[in-house]
This record gives C-alpha cells, structure tokens and sequence, in this order.
C-alpha cells in the first residue's frame, strides 16, 4: 500500500479547509462536503489495498526525519485498528458536514475549516508511528473542537468550552510527562533518541515495575480523561450538551476513542506489568461508572445531556475489556470504539435534527413525535436498539465480547483452567455489575424513546415550523442516516468483518502484554523486537544491560 | 586596601541621606521637609568629609579641589530636585544637577561631554520639559496662588522608596570602593602615554599635515608619509615623523625634538574618531531612534478631535452659511 | 582655577596621567548618589514630568559614572556612550513628553497615580 | 444429507439413570461421539427468511403509502409458507438433529497457550424434535392471528397497519431464531428480538401513556431477565467453551456433570456451572412472566388482542419454557435451580389466580390466567418431568390463543368493553355464537374439564409434583390452584356470555356514536379463525393418546417429541422408571437429583399412583371451580340446573360474599399491591439513588474539579493585589527586587561564596 493515501487523507481535508477558508461564505458548505466525499477515495483504496492477513504490520508506511537529534521523525503507516478507526473518521466527515447544512447559518467558513482541520488531526492520531506526530495531533484535535463548541454552541458555550479543553489539556500534560520519561529511558536502554512507538513499546516493558506504575498513571491521566473514566467524566455531558450536532457526533464517534486508543496502544504495551496490577482498578472504575452514568442517565430531562452521560456509561464497557486484556477483550473493546461511534453518532444527530425543528432539548417540551415524525421515530428507534446492544446491530457483539473477556479473565471460572491466555486481571464479578449496565441502558433509553416519540404530541409553545425544513426528515437528513444505519446492521450481522481484521495486532498486543518482560532478559528482548519486525537497528539494542549501565 | 571608606562610615552616611530625603520629600508637614535638608546636607558633609579624610589617610592624592563644590552642588541640587513640590522648580534644579555635572566633567577632562550636555540637556530637553510643564499644568485657581495640587504636594511611599534607593546606594558603594582599586591601571608611562596618544594620530594624516604645516616644518609638496596601510607614518614612543615630498618621492625623518607641541591627538579628535570608528552602526541605531522618537511623539500629540455626528453636521452647515453671502451678511 | 584649567589643557594633551582610585570614588559615589536620589524620586514623586526628570537624573548618574571610567582608562568610549545616552535621553524626553501630554488630556491631571487600569 | 447419529447413543443414555449405570464411564463414551452434526436442507432457511422478507416488505408499504390490507396477506402468507416450511421440515425429520447454516456471526479466535480456541456463534440452526415441536405452534398460530388481524386492525389501514404487521412479521423471524438457533447467542438473538417485538406492539398505540408506558416496562422487565441469560450465556462459553449446542450438550465436561448431579452427587459438580442454570433461570423467569418479574405481562394487554393473543399467551412468552427445555442438561446439574423453578413457578401461579378471581377486566384475567399456567409449565419442569411443561405449552397455546381471542372479538365488538360487569348474556346476541363456542371451549381446556387437553397437560405435571420427593406441597398447591382456575375461568364465561342480554359499548368508537350502539359481529377472518383454533384445542387432547413411541417407552406425542430432544430427561421418581428399576434389580432404583426413593411413591391422603389418581382427583378441584362459579356468578335459573340468581350485567351473588371478605378482594383486585410493592421498594429508591447520583455528580465529582480549576484563581486572588495598576507600584517592586537581588549576590561575595 502506497503511504501516499495515508497522507492523502490528512493533506487533502487540510488543503479543503485552506479552500474554505479563503473561498466564498456561500460556498463553504459545497467546498467542505466536496473535500469530505473526495477523503473518502483515498479511505476506499487503502481499504481495497489493505492486507489483511498481515493485520498487525503497519502497511502504507512512510517517515522522513524531522529533529533528528532527538530521533523524531514524520513517520506514518496503518495497522488494521487505526485503518479502521480511520475509515470510522473519514466516514463521519461527510456525514457531520451533511448534519451542519441547516443548522449553521453564520460563519460557516471557519466552522468547516475547522471541521476540516479537525478531521485531519483525527487521521493524523491514528496514522501516526511516531510518538510526537501523535501527540500533536493528539492534542491539536482539541482546538478545533473548542473552537467549535465556543463558537457555534449553545447557551452555555464559554463553560463548556472552557472546561472540555482544560481538562483534557491537564491530563494530557501529565500524558506527555509519562511518555517523555518512556522515550527518556529507551534512549538510555538504546543509546540512541528515538520516538519510533514500535521500538518504544518494544523495549519500555523492561522498566522496573515501579516506574512503570507512575508511568502508567500520568498516561492514563490524559487517556481517562479523554475516554472518559468515571471520576474523570464531569466535561463530557456539558461540552456535548454545548457542541453542535457536528461536535457532538465527531466528539462521541471519534474523540473519545482517542482515549481508549491511547490505552491500547501506549498503556498496555507500554507498561504491561503495571497494567495488569492496575487492571482490577481500572475495572472497578469503569464498571462504576457503567452504572452511576447509566443510573443519571435515567433522570436527565436534557436529552443530549442523557445521551453523553450514556456515552459515559457505554466507554465503561470499552475500559472494561481493555483492562480484561484477553483476545475477547481486547476485539470487544476495538469493536465498541467503532460501533459505539456509530450509534450513538447516529442519536446524536437524531438529537440534532429534533434540535433544529424545536429549539430545545428538553424532553419535558417536545415529546410524542412519532405522529409527526414517523421516519424520525424510526431511525430514533433504530439507533435507541443499537445503542442498548440488541443483538444483530452492532452495539451486540461488542458487548458480548467485553462481559465474556471480564469472565474469561479469572480463569477458575473455565472448566479446562487455561490461565495466562485469558489474563487474570478480572473476574465474574466485574461481568455482573457492568452486565446491570445493560438493564440500565435499556431503561434510560427506552424512557427517553418512550417520552419523545411516544405519548401525546407535545411542542413548545413557542413552536413554529422551520422555514428550511420539511416536518419530518428531509431526504439530505435521511442520507444522512442511512451510512450510519447501514454500517449499524452490517457489522451487527458480520461483526467477523471487523474481528477478523483486527484479530492479528490483538493477538500480538495480548501477547506481548501477558508475556512478563521482568526481569530483563537481553536475548528473550531481542526475540520480542524481531517479532514485532519494526525494530530499528537492532544492533543498537543488542546489549542492553551494558548500555543501560551508566 | 580593602576598602576606600570605612564602611560604618558609609553606612551611616546612607543611613543619614535616606532619613534626609525620606523626610525632605514633599509632604503636608513643611517643617520635616526643613529637617530632612538638614539632615541630608549633614550626610553630604559626612561623605565629604569622610572621603577626604580616608583618601588622605590612604596616601594617595585627592581629586581636583573643584571636584567638592561641584559635588555638592549637583548632590544638593538633585536632592531640591527629587524634593521641590513644585515642578518647574525641580526643573530648575535639574539644570543646576546638569551644570554641577558638567563641572566635573570638566575636570575629567571631557570638555566637549561637558558643554554638550549643557547645550543638549539645559538647553534642549529641559526647556522642552519646561514648556510640557506649562502645558500640562493647570492654571492654579484664584483663591489661593500658592495651591500646589495634591499630586506634587505629597510623595508616594517616601520610606520605602528611600530605603529600596539608599540600600541600594550602600550596595553600590560599597561594592565600587571594594573594586575601585582593583581596577587596572595603565601602569607604564610610555605606555599610558601611548595609549593616551593612542593611535588616533596615525589614523588621522590629514591632521597631522595640517598640524605640522601649521607648526611649518612641512614645506611644498611634503607632507606625512604614509603607510601601506594609509595611516601616517608616525612613531608616537619616539616622537618621530616621517615625512615624503611628494613630488620627488623623496623621504625625511623628523626628529623627536621637531615634534611640534600641538601635534596631539585632543578629546574631540579622540571622540570623534573612536564614534565613528568604533561605533558607527551604533550612530546608526541612535539616529533611528531619535527619529522613531520624533514621528511617535509627533503621532502621540496630535490631537483627535472626535466631534458627535449632528455637531459635524452644524459645523458643516456653519462653513456652508459663513460661505454663502447672503448667510454672510445675516451673520454679520 | 589653576588647577582646573590644567585639567582642561591635560584633557588637550591627552591625559598623560591616568585617575587614581581615590578620585575614582568620588566620582564613582556621586555618580550613584545621583542614581539613587533619581530612582528615589521616581518611586517617590506622582507627577508623571518629575518622574521622568528623575530618570534624566539617572541618566546623569550613569553618564558621570561613564565619564569618569572613560577618564580612567584613558579612552574616549565613556564618552561615546555618553552621547548615547543622551541620544536615549532626547528620545525619552520627546516620547514621555507626548505621552504625558496625552495621558494629561484624557484624566486632565498629571498624576501617575490615575492610571491604574491594569490593576488586578 | 441428515446422515450422522449426533446424540442418539448419548440420549439413550439420558433418558434415565438405569442406563447410564450399566455402560461404562459416560464421559468417555460421550467424548467419543462428539459432534458429529448433519447438515440441513437450506430450504429450512425459508422458516427463517420469509418473516424476515415480510416484515421487510411492510416497510416498505408504510414506505409507499399503503392503505390496503396488503400487509396482512403479505404476512399471512409468508407465515403461512413458513408453517408449511415447518410441517415439511417435520415430514421430512428422521430422529437425527442437524443444524442449516446460513452465514457466520461472531467468531473470535483466541491464540492462547493451550492451542487455538474459537467463540463461534454462526448465523445457523438447530433442529430437532423440540424446535420442530416449538415452531409447529409458533409459526402456525403466528398464521392463524395474523388472519385474525388482517380484521381485527383493519381500523388503521395504513402506515399504522404495516407497522403492526411488519412488527409481526420481525416477531415471527425473532421467535423462529430463538428457537431454531444453534448456540446460545442465536437464541439471546431472537429473545431479545421478541422483546424489542414485543415493545413495539405492545406500544402500538404509542399516543395512549398506558401503552407506552406498559411497553416500556415490558422491555425493561424482561431485560433484568436478559441480563441473567445474558450472564448465563457467557459464563456457558467461559466454562465449557463453547456456545453451541451440537457441542455444548456433548460436552464431555457436562456429560460427566449430569451424571454426578443425576445419582444426587452435586459436590462434584464447580460452583461455577452450578450458576448457569441459576442465571438462565433468571432470563426464563423474565421472558415468562414468573413470580418476581411477572408484573409486566398483565400491563401487556395494553397492546392489541391478537399480540396478546400471540405474544403475550401462546408462543413468546413459552420461551422461557423453551430455554429450560432447551438447558434442561444443564438445569441437572444445579443442586437448586430446578427445585426453585418448580416454588416460583407454584407461587406464580397461585398469585396470579388469587389476582385474575378479582380482575373484572376480561383480558386481564386472562392475563393473569397465563402467568398462572406458565406457573404450571415451570412447576413441570421443575418437578423434573420437561414433557409435562412442553405438553401444556403447547395445549396453552391454542386454547389461550382461542381466549384471547374471543376476548379480542368482544372487544372488537363492544367497542373496547371488556368490563365483565358491563357485558352479559352475548351467548344470545346475533352472530356471537361462533365466539361463544370458542370461548367455552377455550374455557373448559383452562378449567381442566376432563378429557380436555388442558386436563392431561395440566395433570401430567400435578401428578409428577406428587411423585417427586419433596415437592407434594407444590402438588396440593397446584390442585388448589387448578380449582382457582375452573372458577375464575368460568366467572368470565357465565357473567359474558350467559345470562340477560346487557352491554354497554366501549369508549373505542370505530364510526358508530354512543347512543345508537350495535356491537358488529365478527366477520369471516376471526370467526374462521376461531373455528380452527376451537378445532385444534379439541384435537390436542388428542395428543395425549397418539404419537406413543414403545421403543423409547413414551407414551403419548409430546413427551415422544421432547424425549428425542435435548430436554429428554425423565424422572427416575415416575412409576415407570421404578418399575424399570425394580425389573432390572437395580440397588439404585428411584435415585435421582432429589434424593432416593426405595417404594412406589403414592397420592397423599387418597393413595394409589398419582399418575392415575390424578384424573380424578384435579377433575373433581375442575369441577368444584366451575360449580361454584356458576354458583356465584351464573344466571338465574340457567337450564333449571344451575340457580346462580345473576339478573343483571353488574351484580351477582359473589358480591356480598367479597364484601364479607373485607379488603382482601379489593386488594387481589390492585394486585395485592405488587407493582406499588415493586416501586416502592425498587423503582423509588433506585430513582431517588440516581437523583443522588446526579447531585453528586454535579456537586462532588465535578466540584472537585471545578476546586481545582479554581486553586489558580484562588492563587491569582491573593497574588492580585500586588498588581495595583500604579506604575510606580511596579518600580518599586523592580527596584526592590533589584536592591535584594544585588544584596544577596553581594553577601555571597562577602562571604567569599564566589571565586
């Protein structure tokens, strides 16, 4: 596969958001929307060139230096979970570009540039291989969306805004300060400067134990923060309530999966050990906050407050199966990331679209729609029984695999016994509780359902029709649906699409996790780097222990 | 020798100046003020005194007699300045701080330095801030003339600005009279006398041809030869002169009992030439910013003049009647 | 005077005799006495045109401090610096003055005490 | 081709514990026989598809704007086809289960140390006698209502109509994947697919708050029961590793459960699968409406009759009759799940009868009247006789279908009345008397008249209570219950359709006004329907003669269907296995899960084989129901046998009896209070925790933050003074900071700190 797509997909929203900056007002939904269909292309090829069966080689990969003293280059390349995540990205641009055509009036020109720019940064974060691209794009995804929420959000922007970008900001800080002791410590194990995250994650697993703890917290500071974790979860419900409907989608389909990403892709290779001590933590976490967000879910009269606090409740699940740290847990983890952006994109924008015809979100105002807006009703629907995980969409099979990984992963439960491959990180227990999520998520979801579709048809007072927009969904907002819905059905009924693409990094980062690099043994080391096969010079670390030696 | 004045004397006489200024600096209660000059003038005595005394126990010479009255003057005259309420007044004294200066100067033997300053300072600036003072003062009112507005009359924080100021004279004293001894003196004569002469003369044959045709040893068609290098072929240690005829090409050497007595590099030559030798971007710089200086005080003191529509409008219709004749006349 | 004009025709002939430290530190302690009896006045006095007449104090300061170096290693860059100085002093004084000026037309009171926009 | 003998020798070797002591070890025997699972014709995938299709298809006619009855045929036919489909499918059976597979689901592999492992769980199909014996009924009446609809909701010709239809199509192919599904997930699949079908007619009338609210309870309900199955499920595939039952239930692991927990040895057996059927019970209690989570099947009437008649009676609320049958192996290896299905079953329904005497809204009776029979059926299977439970499943089904109805037709009629005390004597009105005789049928099956089928089903299950140690309580209880049933049965049916004419229309006005009130009789499609399903409660009293099978010793269709299947366990308590015990000289004869019997276990009291003793016995509680309502509740002087003294629609001769009782009827009437126990005790608190929540939530969790968002403002307040504005302020600060800055150099430099 030709890098050249890779970057396609970052230069080409970049290059749009230049063309709507500088072009025409009127134009600059046309210019965004074309730039958003034309991503798409470069998505498809790399999808139709991928190689699967070699799921786990970054494929596509290119790096041209940039600070070479301190071994930071431009290094790109895919693996079949960020391609996928990628897709997921570029998929949702031309769709939150669609959901934007009504709804924002003014200055549209800086709202789709930065869509644009926003959108590049997301595939910079996935399509990164080097520590500093991705934490630049890491952090750069934020100023687009707190331009977006402070400049097109509702009433209580200036908080929300505020709020969303400090706290993500401070537990990014801390993120940067574990990974700058990672790189710090390879390169006095290395003897050379690098931020290759291949050869950092091959050779950072032999930090003491302890370093590996303070390493491990100062990165999930910004990952929880960012997924987000239960204590860590106060900015979400205000900057999605905030967001425009574009916001809010792009914030619940990809943003947040920024976080569990970063967990599964720095977190545990990183520091395995410690993440298997910390993993119990972590799952009493996000189980606590399956259901102390699903339960303020249940008496949210916001309903897109309701609907970010079940996003809450729903990353709990993801956490979940990454602190399991088996194959199931990990595939249902990556499967939630994707599907969970489908969903509840998907009601988000339904949330939107109720949005635009009634000026409020407030369920106690609006409600009964199904008379007047049956085709609404439907995908409302559609999307309620994606998101509660009724099995056939795809919300099903990424749960499934999340409480299974939480059994699996105290092995006395299986009648053969087989520890090590199933991790012993949590237990039946977790599966329980987080399992009362789902009877949770069905309530809060259907009373939601149950008040602004069902019942007598209520509207605010202040009611009158929108001049642009037809009663029900109008065709432009239906296309809008249908990708989502479709995506929602096809990877309900094959999830398999997307286990088995992902199946070889997960195998690999299960492996590499589970298997203890303590105490340091140089010659297993270099069995470890030429098995991952993105080592650098490997005669560079070939004798650790006498270069660690100060 | 450690240090040039005891320090406790020193000490004291900051002691002794901060409590004077501190007191003397413009308050309600007049009778301080009085006290406070009392007090700094003792100080000064004090550091006169005390200077003169320790430099004479130390067996070296005392400066130039002219130096204490000049001292004292610009020191007294400084402190009226920082204390007079009145603005023009410190004004006044400023110009005296300038002269007093330049007194001493003088007797550093910067004698251009010391008459430019007067010209530039006393002349210029401080007529210019003369001139902001009348403008920028309001007219004292009727009822009382001698009204000093509040602003002039009471000093801001006087204790601790005096304390902040006098510690740090004591810092700096000290450490000047620690370090004034060590500093490197040009021991040799020949050599002060080499480094005084310096190599401003070579640098200057046009000069030196005046000066020597001035003094009439060149006679026609000579003058210093010079060096490859263009500079004048002049031994400056052995006060000889090589001097060429131009037209035969022919070389002589003068004597160092030739050497005219005007034939000396003087302050002027020596300013001159290390300004424009050794520092000419720097001339560069200073002329940018004194013109920088002059367009922004330009741009800052015009006056905006921002009239409300409809007066705009009455003074439009105004010029407009004043131009029409028959307004004119009904005006008139 | 005798003594004065030799110093002024010894400045002629090119200082055959360079300062001795003790006349150093009576040049050197009055040109900090000025310093400081300028920084004192403008912490001290409110009016904006005294305060920067206390920074030509300064100026007088650090130019007599120059000058009396420059005497003592026999060079003429002291006094190249102080015309800088003076360069600087002028520009001060034409800059402060309109500023003064300006200030003094929008609060018609010459108070630096008036300004305290920035406070927190 | 359906060529392989999956399971027959391990069946034999189930059907009772006798044979499974004279072979060797089972374990090692089953390991042998492993999965060895034909393949299916794909035609059978049509059972599946066409309701799919249909459902589908009337989407597309909400799409399209139709206002005809082309959904209604659409489905029927495509029900119709899959019933054919089925009967085929039945035909063409040979005894060797097979699965069709129609495309994979979810497959992860697992690389792990001890080998590759898999999760499979294929979009594929299981069929055996049992998913034979289940989709007969559920696809057939599936047919038979949706005829019955196609009149019935024929008011809301429209988008309203292809939307109750294409919901009726999705519940058909939800209800074929949950009981043709070959692994645990398929089934989870359709489950949760009935329950979304089920919220979705049962929301029919989404403008009516009841409705929705019912549907919304429905759902939410049944999801507490999913999240058991759902935990079962997973914690089936942690601990055997597998999902599917072509290899599940020839698991070697399980094989050698069964047989510890079949001799009463459960200590062998890990606490861990001791907890699936425990969990899965939990799931089948949620589905089917039993004792703590019943209460939202009765608030299910909300819906439209034939979805109640169709869900909420005869086939999905049978599932979770169905999943027990299914694990039925699994249910054997818990020392407590069966013994607690067969108490919350007996509880459920003596509970709900107590309620339905007191309901006068007749299709609540009815529903009380289901919960109570789906009581029986899990009382029957956990007084471990499996065939009882599935024998009533299916006589339930058609004579409760039949009820339901004919309640549906009354109301239909009657403009929405279905206050018993407002309508009486319909027996005599003009065109009712197909609806009559549907009712009396569907009545004396429910009442256990003799030789009805619900009489045999109902005491196959009464009779096995009595043989299985311990459980003779439940067996009274059930008596008791029986005779419940006969009375409150037939007070619906002497006060409706017996008795003076008198109704009062309804507050569903369909074009006629309120004063000039004709009820319209039903037409040609229900009554048709009617007919059939009148026919078919007869025929399945049938059952209980034919179908026997003398190599597998059973006797009659049901249990030869069930004994073929996974669920194919008979208790070694029943007189036949002690007489086969006894010929064979077995030592172990009579032992079992329940601990070990030496002599024939006889009736109570009255003695004898309570196999046989039992057809008098329930007959004589049927009996004394029905008199005593015809007693109670009948009409004056009906055929000069019966002196009941009803004159009127609203009073009879129970009236002043109930107001001797004091608040006991009023309080059946409300319930007994459950559903304001239940938010009481659960919905309130768990409401007011949330409100807690979301006050900490918005105090606690996010004060914390905005705290520490506020120590830098906090610093910058006790720092702002500092910043006067005053220029002069700021000199002072510089030179102060100077002056100390230079004192401090300079100390160091006295003292020598510095070269």
């Amino acid at each position: 596969m030709n890098p050249i797509w890779t970057l396609l997909l970052i230069a080409l929203p970049l290059i749009g958001a230049l063309m709507v900056a500088f072009g025409r007002e009127d134009r600059a939904y046309g210019a965004a929307m074309r730039t958003m269909l034309v991503t798409l292309i470069p998505a498809a090829v790399m999808l139709w060139y991928f190689d699967f069966t070699l799921g786990a080689v970054h494929q596509g990969a290119a790096s041209v230096k940039w600070i070479p003293d301190l071994g930071i280059k431009l290094s790109i390349g895919t693996d079949a979970i960020s391609l996928l995540l990628i897709v997921l990205t570029v998929l949702l641009g031309p769709i939150v570009i669609a959901a934007s055509k009504t709804a924002i009036k003014e200055d549209r020109r800086k709202y789709y540039a930065w869509l644009l720019v926003l959108q590049a940064a997301m595939v910079g974060v996935f399509a990164a291989r080097d520590l500093m691209l991705f934490y630049i794009c890491f952090e750069f995804t934020l100023l687009p969306m707190f331009i977006l929420i402070r400049c097109y959000g509702s009433t209580n922007r200036v908080a929300a805004s505020t709020k969303f970008f400090l706290y993500t900001f401070t537990g990014s800080m801390m993120t940067l300060a574990g990974l700058i002791y990672v790189v710090y410590f390879v390169a006095q194990q290395t003897g050379t400067w690098t931020l290759d995250i291949a050869t950092l994650t091959a050779i950072a697993p032999r930090m003491p134990v302890e370093h590996q703890a303070w390493v491990l917290l100062a990165m999930l500071a910004g990952f929880a923060v960012k997924v987000p974790l239960f204590p860590f979860h106060t900015w979400l419900p205000l900057a999605h309530t905030e967001a425009p409907t574009a916001g809010s989608v792009i914030l619940a389909g990809v943003l947040l999966k920024l976080g569990t990403y970063g967990i599964l892709r720095f977190a545990i290779p990183i520091t395995p050990d410690a993440f298997i001590q910390y993993a119990p933590a972590l799952g009493v976490l996000s189980v606590i906050g399956i259901i102390y967000a699903g339960l303020i879910c249940w008496v949210q009269e916001d309903i897109k407050k309701l609907v970010a606090y079940s996003s809450v409740s729903h990353l709990g699940f993801c956490v979940l199966g990454l602190a399991a740290l088996n194959v199931s847990g990990l595939s249902g983890s990556v499967l939630y990331m994707l599907s969970h952006g489908l969903s509840t994109g998907g009601l988000f924008l339904m949330i939107g679209f109720m949005y635009e015809r009634y000026h409020t979100r407030d369920m106690r105002a609006v409600g009964g729609l199904a008379s007047k807006m049956p085709v609404w009703t439907f995908f409302m629907i559609f999307f309620t029984m994606a998101s509660v995980g009724l099995p056939g969409l795809n919300g099903f099979p990424s749960e499934v695999l999340c409480l299974i990984s939480a059994f699996q992963s105290d092995a006395s439960w299986s009648a053969a016994h087989e520890a090590g491959a199933w991790g012993t990180t949590l237990g039946p227990w977790f599966a329980v509780f987080a399992g009362t999520g789902m009877v949770i998520a069905a309530m809060y979801l259907l009373i939601m359902v149950g008040k602004i579709c069902f019942g007598p048809l209520r509207e605010p007072d202040d009611h009158h029709a929108h001049e642009e927009l037809p009663t029900d969904l109008s065709r432009r907002e239906i296309w809008t649906l249908i990708p989502l819905a479709v995506a929602c059905l096809v990877f309900g009924l094959k999830p398999n699409l997307l286990l088995d693409a992902i199946s070889d990094p997960i195998n690999q980062t299960v492996a590499a996790a589970t298997t203890s690099q303590q105490p340091p043994q140089p010659e297993h080391h270099i069995d470890q780097a030429e098995d991952h096969a993105m080592i650098e010079p490997t005669d560079t670390i070939s004798n650790p222990m006498t270069e660690a030696t100060p | 020798m450690d240090t040039i004045i005891s320090p406790i004397a020193l000490y004291l006489i900051c002691v002794l100046g901060a409590l004077g200024i501190a007191a003397a600096l413009p308050r309600r209660n007049k009778a301080l003020e009085i006290t406070g000059g009392l007090v700094f003038a003792a100080a000064i005595g004090l550091a006169v005194l005390v200077l003169g005394l320790n430099a004479t126990e130390s067996g070296q010479p005392l400066p130039n007699y002219f130096f204490y009255p000049f001292a004292i003057l610009a020191l007294g005259a400084s402190a009226r300045m920082i204390t007079h309420p009145r603005p023009v007044y410190s004004a006044l004294y400023f110009i005296l701080t300038i002269i007093a200066s330049c007194g001493m100067y003088l007797l550093l033997s910067a004698e251009f330095m010391a008459f430019a300053l007067v010209i530039i300072y006393a002349g210029a600036i401080l007529i210019t801030y003369l001139f902001v003072i009348m403008l920028a003062t309001q007219a004292p009112s009727s009822a009382s003339e001698q009204f000093i507005d509040e602003t002039d009359s009471v000093a801001r924080e006087p204790v601790i600005s005096c304390v902040i100021g006098f510690v740090l004279l004591a810092i700096l004293t000290t450490a000047m009279f620690r370090g004034v001894s060590d500093l490197p003196t040009p021991s040799d004569p020949e050599t002060q006398m080499a480094l005084a002469q310096d190599s401003v003369l070579l640098n200057l044959p046009r000069k030196v041809d005046r000066i020597l045709d001035r003094a009439g040893v060149l006679q026609d068609h000579e003058r210093v030869a010079r060096n490859e290098d263009g500079t004048a072929a002049i031994d400056i240690v052995n006060r000889t002169i090589t001097i060429e005829n131009t037209d035969l090409h022919t070389v002589r050497l003068l004597d160092s009992d030739q050497w005219p007595d005007k034939l000396a590099a003087g302050n002027l030559d020596r300013l001159g030439y290390n300004l424009m030798h050794d520092h000419p971007m720097t001339i560069e710089i200073a002329g940018i910013i004194l013109l920088m200086a002059m367009l922004g005080a330009v741009v800052l003191a015009r006056k905006h003049i921002e009239l409300e529509e409809d007066l705009k409008a009455a003074q439009a219709r105004k010029l407009g009647d004043s131009m029409s004749p028959t307004a004119g006349t009904g005006n008139a | 005077m005798d003594h004065l004009l030799h110093s002024t025709q010894l400045a002629q002939l090119a200082f055959p005799e360079a300062v001795p430290a003790v006349t150093m530190a009576h040049y050197l302690f009055v040109s900090a006495a000025m310093f400081v009896m300028g920084l004192v006045g403008f912490l001290t006095r409110k009016n904006m045109i005294v305060m920067f007449l206390c920074t030509e104090l300064m100026f007088q300061g650090a130019g007599l401090a120059l000058i009396a170096f420059g005497r003592h290693h026999l060079g003429a860059d002291g006094q190249t610096f102080v015309i800088f100085v003076l360069c600087v002093a002028a520009a001060e004084a034409a800059m402060a003055l309109a500023l003064v000026v300006l200030l003094f037309r929008h609060k018609e009171t010459l108070s630096a005490q008036a300004w305290k926009e920035l406070n927190g | 081709m359906i060529n392989t003998t999956f399971l027959t020798s391990t069946l034999a070797m189930l059907q009772d514990g006798h044979a499974v002591d004279t072979h060797a070890p089972a374990v090692t025997h089953a390991a042998t026989q492993i999965a060895e699972v034909g393949t299916g014709p794909k035609w059978i995938l049509l059972i599946i598809g066409l309701p799919f299709l249909t459902s589908i298809l009337c989407g597309i006619y909400a799409m399209i704007g139709n206002k005809t009855k082309l959904p209604a045929w659409t489905v029927v036919a495509g029900s119709g086809i899959a019933f054919l489909t089925t009967l085929a499918m039945y035909m063409s059976f040979d005894g060797t289960p097979y699965t069709v597979h129609a495309f994979d689901w979810i497959q992860v592999h697992f690389s792990s140390e001890g080998g590759d492992k898999s999760m499979i769980a294929n979009f594929s199909f299981y069929i055996d006698t049992l998913t034979i014996y289940w989709m007969l009924f559920v696809t057939g009446l599936a047919t038979l209502i949706a005829l019955y609809a196609s009149e019935y909701m024929s008011h809301d010709l429209g988008t309203s109509y292809c939307r109750f239809f294409g919901a009726f199509g999705l519940f058909v192919f939800s209800m074929a994947c949950l009981v043709m599904g070959d692994n645990l997930l398929m089934l989870y699949l359709g489950w949760e697919g009935v329950g979304l079908c089920s919220y979705l007619l049962i929301g029919y009338f989404y403008k009516k708050p009841e409705a929705v609210a019912a549907a919304k309870k429905a759902f939410i309900v049944n999801r507490i029961g999913d999240l058991g199955l759902a935990l079962g499920v997973y914690l089936t595939f942690v601990h055997f590793g597998s999902l599917e039952y072509a290899v599940l239930f020839n698991d070697p692991t399980l094989l050698g459960y069964i047989e510890s927990a079949k001799t009463g040895d459960f200590s062998a057996i890990p606490r861990m699968a001791q907890w699936i059927p425990l969990l899965f019970m939990v799931g089948a209690f949620g589905k089917s409406a039993q004792f703590p989570l019943y209460v939202w099947l009765p608030d299910a009437m909300e819906g439209p009759t034939p979805v109640s008649a169709l869900i909420h009676a005869a086939t999905m609320v049978t599932a979770g009759v169905y999943l027990i049958a299914r694990t039925y192996p699994m249910f054997l290896t818990s020392e407590y799940a069966l013994p607690i299905v067969a108490w919350v079953g007996t509880i459920t329904a003596l509970l709900s009868a107590t309620i339905a005497m007191a309901q006068f809204d007749i299709k609540r009776i009815m529903a009380y009247s289901t919960v109570s029979q789906l009581g029986y059926m899990f009382a029957g299977l956990g007084v471990l006789t499996p065939t009882g439970g599935v024998y009533h499943v299916l006589t339930h089904a058609f004579f409760k279908a039949l009820l339901f109805l004919c309640c549906g037709a009354v109301m239909h009629g009657f403009a929405g009345q279905l206050d018993l005390r407002k309508l009486s004597g319909l027996r005599s009105v003009k065109g009712w008397g197909i609806v009559t005789l549907g009712m009396f049928i569907g009545c004396i099956n429910l009442a256990g008249v003799p030789f009805t089928a619900g009489f045999f089903s109902k005491d196959t299950i009464i009779a096995e209570a009595f043989v299985t140690p311990g459980a003779s309580m439940i067996g009274w209880i059930l008596l008791f219950t029986a005779g419940l049933t006969a009375y409150y049965t037939f007070r619906v049916f002497f006060r409706v359709f017996t008795g003076p004419v008198e109704y009062h229309a309804g507050e569903e006005h369909h074009g006629d006004d309120g004063h000039d009130f004709h009820p319209h009789a039903p037409g040609w499609a229900v009554n048709s329907v009617l007919l059939t399903l009148t026919v078919c409660s007869i025929a399945a009293s049938g059952l209980y003669f034919v179908g026997g099978n003398k190599d597998t010793h059973t006797k009659h269709y049901a249990q030869t269907m069930v004994m073929a299947s996974t669920a194919n366990y008979e208790s070694p308590y029943s007189k036949h296995a002690i007489h086969a015990a006894h010929d064979s000289h077995d030592p172990n004869a009579g032992a079992g899960p329940r601990g070990t019997i030496d002599h024939e276990l006889s009736m109570p009291i009255i003695g004898g084989d309570p196999h046989k003793v039992m057809y008098y016995v329930s007959a004589v509680f049927g009996v004394v129901g029905i008199l005593l309502a015809a007693l109670l509740q009948g009409p004056k002087g009906w055929q000069g046998l019966f002196i009941g003294g009803r004159t009127n629609a609203a009073e009879c001769r129970m009236d002043p009896i109930a107001r001797m009782c004091g608040p006991i009827p009023k309080m059946a009437e409300n319930k007994w209070y459950v559903d304001e126990i239940y938010h009481m005790i659960l919905v309130t608190p768990l409401r007011i925790i949330s409100h807690i929540f979301h006050w900490i939530d918005k105090l606690l969790v996010d004060g914390l933050v905005n705290i520490f968002g506020f120590l830098p403002r906090l610093l910058a307040w006790i720092l702002k003074p500092s910043q006067s504005g005053v220029l002069q302020g700021y000199a002072v600060s510089m030179a102060g900071g100077v002056t100390i800055l230079l004192l401090v150099v300079f100390v160091i430099i006295l003292q020598g700190g510095v070269a």
